[in-house]
């Protein structure tokens, strides 16, 4: 049956409760990749562990494998959470879906100490540029000069996750949109065999508070019978926003609000073990209003957390009451010391 | 002649290198069997500024503080006239008499021994610097003499304390050899009053230990598999601690570990890092002081609300704020009793000495995982960092308390399972492990309103009785909690309440009470939230005095939040200074308010 | 035939369009001089999920929360049976026909009106997204032809409401008037028996504003210069508010402003920002809701420790953890009011209103400033993002305190200047802001020990002394708080007390009692510490409830502990389901505890 | 007199306290340099404000400029202290100094913001590799695999404060070397004038936790007569290292313990505008084993958050009630839209 992978499941096996979130959000096309990237990479799901902040991003762990445990847990703290449950069971697949506020704002600390100490964890940014839960203040992912649904520009330097991923060391970074779904299904794919931390960078637009006074089409017909006061109450559907394009290219894409924004896709070419010419190539995209996608960094060889921390093979978790325990004889002997 | 009952204070500056000779002469102490206890009061900086260790031997055992010293060594110009003062009259002022002071400072009514460490330690060694060092082991040598500690005992302690380092043993051997025989020599030991007499048995099956060290050891043993901090006085030797330990207990034939330790980047990661491995199945453990408390508030609450196993070890110091850091304190109990807003309360578990600081190392996981919630212990710098002669560690011989967990099989024999529904009737409900192989296993953890079947909810019904089983479940945590110890006295008027470290100037305060023909009954708390016996303690006592190291006499508060009705016989005396209590200093506030002063 | 005494409610979805339809009905209803009061029940989600707002109107100017509808509007098919279920016997169900449920869900005991949006607004527009939202234009249109609104009075609103957008005007007043025909011509408007009527000079004075709205203006009028902040519901609207009219109020000449606001990265800056902008000089707060307040323990201790003024507008809502964000509570009280470890207490200022929210919007700078401390605020959601009708804002016409600030003057006529030195006796030191270009003006801030001139001390003298000023000036504070306002009631035998938006139900729980005879006093808190008023209306009651909305009572802890003596008459009544609380479940609550139910 | 500059001060009167930091610590020539710093820069004591957070470098700020005014504040805090003191009075000179510890764990947070809201201040980070108060443990700028006092080897990356600087779109960084006072001296200067936030990394040894067991010399002729347990008890007096070299030239320092750091300083050609090239020579030279030092990157061209927040000329914290307050009529009018 083709429609069975290896574990003996469907695809179907692999999803979760039905999406509270937007119509047409870019959060929940992502959502589907990962049930997909998932399935194809016959992942169990009593294996993995889901972990999440809080945020509508970190809503989502709710919204695929069902069967899995999932930790949807405090604003800014998902880093830490994963890297208490990988270190207690590192037997589980650890599967992070954090928000650019949860990550580069309150959670930025844990997320670059999560970084320096690679622990093996996917973590994904579905990155708005907006604190979508609390109703579309920029986040410092915002571009600088973008305009917020109110009409303010953001005067502030933007954090670029992957540049500052590749500073940190971190071992796997990426960078896809929430509708390509065949470059980012692959890079979820790769991420979830990675074997430290592998961070993915997804474009995921707001449709809700990324739709601002000076933009176009869509909303349009709408707009001008909107008041400020109600345009915040009453939400948009729309659907969903997917491209499709080639290595190497770059590629125009609408946004809802009849914004653009170009995406472009590193070469083939690119030597994914060059952390330096990532940051350039990265440092260039940005100067010319692109955003670069695709796989940036990689090195396998870099000493995990699970490495440095010489665990036994047994999860932390599992492990009985006698292996626990060290001999009574070995206390007698230590005090002998405090004697 | 006065026999091991007298207080010494070394004065120095830190960095010194006095410690280890501090250390060689309350060992010394111990081992001729004489109760001893030994404080470091050093200063919240690294090299320079002023130390002082005091050694106090107590016929009657009494461990806690105690001022007025009987001998002071004063090796710190900076605080010589103060050190001259800190002497009892008719004791002795041992100085370093290199040191350039004003002689009018000393005391006609203490006798004064200067002692020319110069030219004492010029031949121990060619280094200067080691020189200065081995000045440390001369005072050593010279105090040992006067009050009799015997040398095979001292070359005893420096062997084990130097253990695999000839060199080491023998350049501290010859300075300890060249104090005492300059003290033979020249100061006429036989004329000390102040002696050390060794007594027979005297600490069979006792240890001496700090609190932190029992308290890394008491986690190697309850189970702890998980320990993130992040460096803080007075509770980093903690983890310090466990690490040295669980390198070799805690590994197995093929030399992998079964523990982690993580040094978080903060405490708010440290705390969040505990959570992750609780709710993954682990024994897992924070250590923080003060500031780091706070840092973990949010958290806190989110272990509390999911009902997630979690312990925070909270080595109490001088607040509020950064505070006194190198000072001690008992003033985080009633932030640690609800920390973090809403309505959120949580166990407290509070070891008065190194012994029950080992036990709690099992107690606090027990609790943890068998109520699925925080504990919090809360320890302090005098109990943590200081030395105490205690009994001797032995695992409790209970065994783990894991808690209500489904493995697949358990999973297999039940129609459903929900995580947060009472089947029991006892307010704790079932979960499973991330990584259980069933199809009724997972579920989603949040820290927003949640069904019996962990689905989110904001329903107003679903919400109200969520909150009611949590209020249920701290009831039933008084089954589980430590019972407070009890030392009941038939003829006692009064009664008396303490906790922690202060239960180390308790039996002393009895005693002087005692004098004054004030008899008393001794209730030690070891647990929040309050059983049975708390109330038994309290109905059957007309007067009680809550003695703790904090201002505002926060554990009289929590006592009368849980007993409004017993406001009037519940008194509150305190001490907040940053100072270790003294016996001296309760025993006159109860005879003040008892009218007898 | 009842006017203007009835509840309405309506069930939709958020993010549907609903608000401003609603906001028509309640302007409308207040400009026709109906005392009346709106409560948005929203989801903590975007778009979606259930949502209810309830319009009461009310002869007694009864502004709490009343449950049974007598209007329920169903226009969500996901919520239609719980919809049905809210509508009191006798009351009318008026629901969107198009909604696909089984008719036998529909009561007999209520009036069952399926209204066709779906073709009443076909012809609105030629968008299917703006007919979507039209829509709920329309089922106001149809309410408030049944209840008797005046067409012109709901066209005024909307004109002002949408002011300047001409179109938008216009296709809301079509809307409106579609369903004021439907009405007319379906539903014989006439036998409808709920209606409101104008009352002449009813709302003269007034406003109909909510607590963050006010508390912004407040803000504005009271002199803040820096506001920091980190998104969080329900607080976010006050920093957002206030940006709105700060960019116009607090303007110069040439554009530039006198005010600042830092969108923080978390509210460990937020609030650390604030304490660097109120140690440099400025009025500055931070306005956050329950996990915020957690993050900000440590720095609290500092501002009460260092003695930097500070502000904190904590906008509680329902916990413990993320909890439930988008309900009600009032159950920060006890955290907040000893917010960071050590020995730290906070003031706390309780507003129960829009227009004492704009009040103390100058009164916490006032007393941070004169106090140098901490203070912080607790609203609540109910009052902050609710719909109360209240008095005009005016300002204080108070001066602003600025508190013991010396300037470059004043310091030439000082032989010295000690930042922490007791000089009054009130235990309020004095201090100098940096920049101050005097040789006498500069000073070290620190939340370590330190002396009364700023100085670095581990000295446990030092320590102690301070620690006992800082209690003696809270101590000063309670001169300086506001007093509590009390309604006294010569023949009352119970006192209430309550504090916050739980003063919208306390009159109408007052009438209850009063029908059965039982009167009684009432107390509104406004300020911890308590003044000595607190104390003599708890010394003239015999028994006194206090009311709150959270699980433990936490008001009624800090009063037990306030007045230990008095725990037997304080009884504690609680609502705590994360729904604004209401008279009838207190007025039963009493009752029950009267023995007399 | 030439001892006086021109604010009429000598260098006197920019001390402060007498230090009370290890003799020979490298925060103490730093101090040095700072003082050396303001009185050459003519700056006035009153008008500086200085902030810290905690640690031993953060004791510093009480050891220079008595007679300004200080703020000792929390562990990690000092970027969002600063941040409102600056704001609340944007005429002070704000002078920051902080530790490791301090700004990249449990400070990284605030510090990443502050740089992205380009908030007019002096950054001093001195760089120890190790938490100096609490006696030793590894921060997050320890390079991997250097030894702790113990004999622990740091497993986890480095966090280098000048490339995550200049990544994060800070307007001014350098890295300099606490005994260089030439280049120190200098580089202080430069940001004391600089218009936004200057980042300033100070490699400073610290003598006492960077003393490894792994280490020759100078301590040799102690460490065979010391035991573990007095090894940290007793705290060796050092002389405090200087250098001095060119740019573009490198230098092998020796410190305290035996070992060795390469310094290397960027070359009077570096383009201090190009953020890419700064970036890939601090990346070559960590690969190189080299302690890049310079004046990395500047810009003075970036809006600072003064400008964004078009504050008046008045510092907020010097405005009276009558220029706080506004109208009571706009108070009347604002209130109609509530009736
Ligand atoms: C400590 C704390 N502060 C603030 C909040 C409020 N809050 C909830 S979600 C959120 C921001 C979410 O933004 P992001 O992570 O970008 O997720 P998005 O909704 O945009 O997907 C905030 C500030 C909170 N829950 N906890
Ligand atoms: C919240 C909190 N956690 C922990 C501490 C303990 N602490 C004091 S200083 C310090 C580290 C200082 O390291 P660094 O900033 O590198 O300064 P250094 O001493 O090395 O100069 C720590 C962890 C504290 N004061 N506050
Ligand atoms: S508000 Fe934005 S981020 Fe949140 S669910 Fe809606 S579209 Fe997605
Ligand atoms: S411990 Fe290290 S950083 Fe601290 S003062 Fe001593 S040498 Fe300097
Ligand atoms: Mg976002
Ligand atoms: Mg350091």
């Amino acid at each position: 049956m083709s429609n069975l992978n290896q574990q003996g499941l469907t695809k179907n096996d692999y999803m979760g409760a039905k999406s509270t979130l937007c119509t047409g959000c870019g959060h929940d096309s992502i959502t589907s990749n990962i049930i997909n990237a998932l399935f194809l990479a016959n992942i169990n799901p009593y294996d993995v562990a889901k972990m999440s902040g809080i945020g509508c991003s970190s809503k989502t762990t709710n919204y695929f494998l069902n069967a899995s445990h999932g930790f949807n847990s405090i604003h800014g703290r998902m880093a830490p959470l994963a890297t208490g449950a990988k270190v207690a069971n590192h037997k589980l697949l650890t599967l992070g879906v954090s928000g650019d506020g949860d990550t580069a704002s309150i959670g930025l600390g844990g997320f670059a100490h999560l970084i320096r100490r690679n622990l093996p964890m996917v973590y994904i940014v579905e990155n708005n540029g907006v604190y979508g839960l609390t109703k579309g203040q920029f986040s410092a992912t915002a571009d600088r000069g973008s305009l917020q649904k109110n009409g303010n520009a953001n005067p502030f330097e933007t954090i670029d996750i992957c540049s500052l991923s590749i500073d940190l060391g971190c071992s796997f970074v990426a960078r896809s949109f929430s509708g390509d779904n065949k470059q980012l299904t692959a890079i979820l794919m790769a991420a979830m065999k990675h074997r430290g931390t592998a961070v993915i960078d997804i474009i995921s637009p707001c449709i809700t508070f990324a739709n601002h006074d000076g933009s176009t089409k869509s909303f349009q017909s709408v707009k001008e019978h909107l008041h400020p006061l109600n345009k915040i109450d009453l939400i948009q559907p729309f659907d969903e926003i997917h491209v499709d394009y080639e290595p190497g290219t770059t590629k125009e894409v609408e946004m809802h609000d009849g914004s653009k924004i170009i995406l472009s896709k590193v070469g083939e070419d690119h030597d994914v073990k060059d952390a330096s010419s990532a940051i350039h190539q990265l440092i260039k995209a940005r100067h010319n209003g692109e955003i670069l996608t695709g796989l940036f960094y990689v090195d396998e060889s870099h000493e995990t957390l699970l490495d440095t921390l010489q665990l036994c093979d047994t999860p932390l978790s599992q492990l009985s009451e006698d292996q626990l325990l060290p001999d009574e004889k070995e206390l007698k002997s230590i005090c002998l010391q405090f004697k | 002649m006065i026999t091991n009952d007298f207080v010494i204070q070394v004065a120095t500056v830190n960095g010194s290198g006095s410690q280890s000779s501090n250390s060689v002469l309350v060992k010394s102490l111990f081992r001729m069997g004489i109760s001893v206890s030994g404080k470091n009061m050093f200063p919240s900086n690294i090299a320079g500024l002023p130390t002082w260790f005091t050694i106090r031997l107590s016929r009657k055992s009494f461990s806690g503080r105690k001022s007025g010293n009987d001998i002071v060594v004063g090796m710190n110009l900076n605080t010589i006239k103060q050190d001259i003062d800190s002497v009892k009259p008719g004791g002795y002022f041992i100085y370093n008499s290199d040191l350039k002071f004003d002689p009018i400072l000393l005391r006609q009514d203490v006798e004064n021994i200067g002692i020319p460490f110069k030219s004492i330690s010029k031949d121990l060694s060619d280094s200067i610097k080691l020189k200065k060092l081995l000045v440390n082991m001369v005072y050593a040598g010279v105090v040992s003499q006067l009050i009799d500690i015997p040398e095979e005992i001292i070359a005893g302690v420096i062997a084990d304390q130097f253990a695999d380092k000839n060199e080491v043993i023998e350049s501290n051997l010859k300075a300890i050899k060249a104090g005492r025989e300059y003290a033979r020599k020249q100061l006429n030991p036989s004329e000390f009053l102040l002696k050390a007499e060794p007594v027979k048995n005297g600490n069979t099956g006792k240890i001496l230990i700090d609190g932190n060290t029992a308290t890394a050891l008491g986690l190697i043993y309850g189970g702890c598999s998980f320990l993130s901090w992040y460096p803080i006085t007075p509770s980093s030797s903690i983890s310090e601690t466990f690490e040295h330990y669980a390198k070799k207990l805690r590994v197995d034939e093929s030399g992998r570990h079964n523990y982690a330790i993580v040094q978080a980047e903060d405490e708010l990661s440290a705390i969040s890092m505990v959570i992750g491995a609780g709710w993954a199945g682990s024994r897992a453990i924070t250590c923080t002081s003060g500031p780091g408390l706070s840092l973990m508030a949010e958290a806190a609450g989110l272990s509390y609300f999911a009902e997630v196993p979690a312990v925070i070890w909270d080595v109490q110091r001088g607040g509020p704020s950064t505070g006194l850091p190198t000072r001690t304190q008992q003033a985080d109990v009633g932030f640690a009793a609800h920390l973090s807003h809403g309505d959120t309360e949580h166990i407290l578990l509070l070891p008065n000495s190194p012994h029950e600081c080992f036990e709690f190392g099992q107690t606090c996981f027990d609790l943890a995982e068998t109520l699925q919630t925080l504990v919090i212990v809360l320890s302090d710098l005098d109990l943590g960092m200081n030395l105490w002669v205690s009994d001797e560690l032995k695992p409790t011989g209970r065994p783990f308390h894991r808690g209500k967990v489904l493995s697949e099989t358990d999973l297999d024999h039940r129609d459903s399972f929900e995580r947060y529904a009472d089947v029991d009737g006892d307010a704790i409900p079932y979960r499973t492990l991330p990584g259980t192989h069933h199809k009724k296993a997972g579920y989603f953890t949040r820290g927003t309103g949640h069904k019996p079947d962990a689905g989110y909810s904001e329903d107003h019904i679903v919400y109200r009785d969520l909150l009611k089983r949590l209020k249920k479940k701290f009831d039933t945590a008084k089954k589980y909690v430590p019972r407070p110890e009890i030392k009941w006295n038939e003829k006692a008027n009064i009664g008396i309440i303490a906790f922690g470290s202060t239960d180390s100037i308790i039996e002393e305060t009895q005693y002087l009470l005692n004098m004054k023909q004030k008899s008393s009954s001794y209730m030690r708390l070891r647990a929040y939230p309050f059983t049975e016996e708390v109330n038994d303690f309290i109905d059957r006592h007309d007067k009680l005095y809550v003695v703790e190291q904090n201002r505002d006499g926060q554990m009289h508060s929590l006592l009368v939040k849980n007993r409004p009705d017993a406001w009037n016989k519940l008194s509150s005396i305190v001490q907040y200074d940053g100072l270790p209590i003294e016996a001296e200093h309760v025993y006159k506030e109860i005879m003040l308010k008892e009218g007898a002063l």
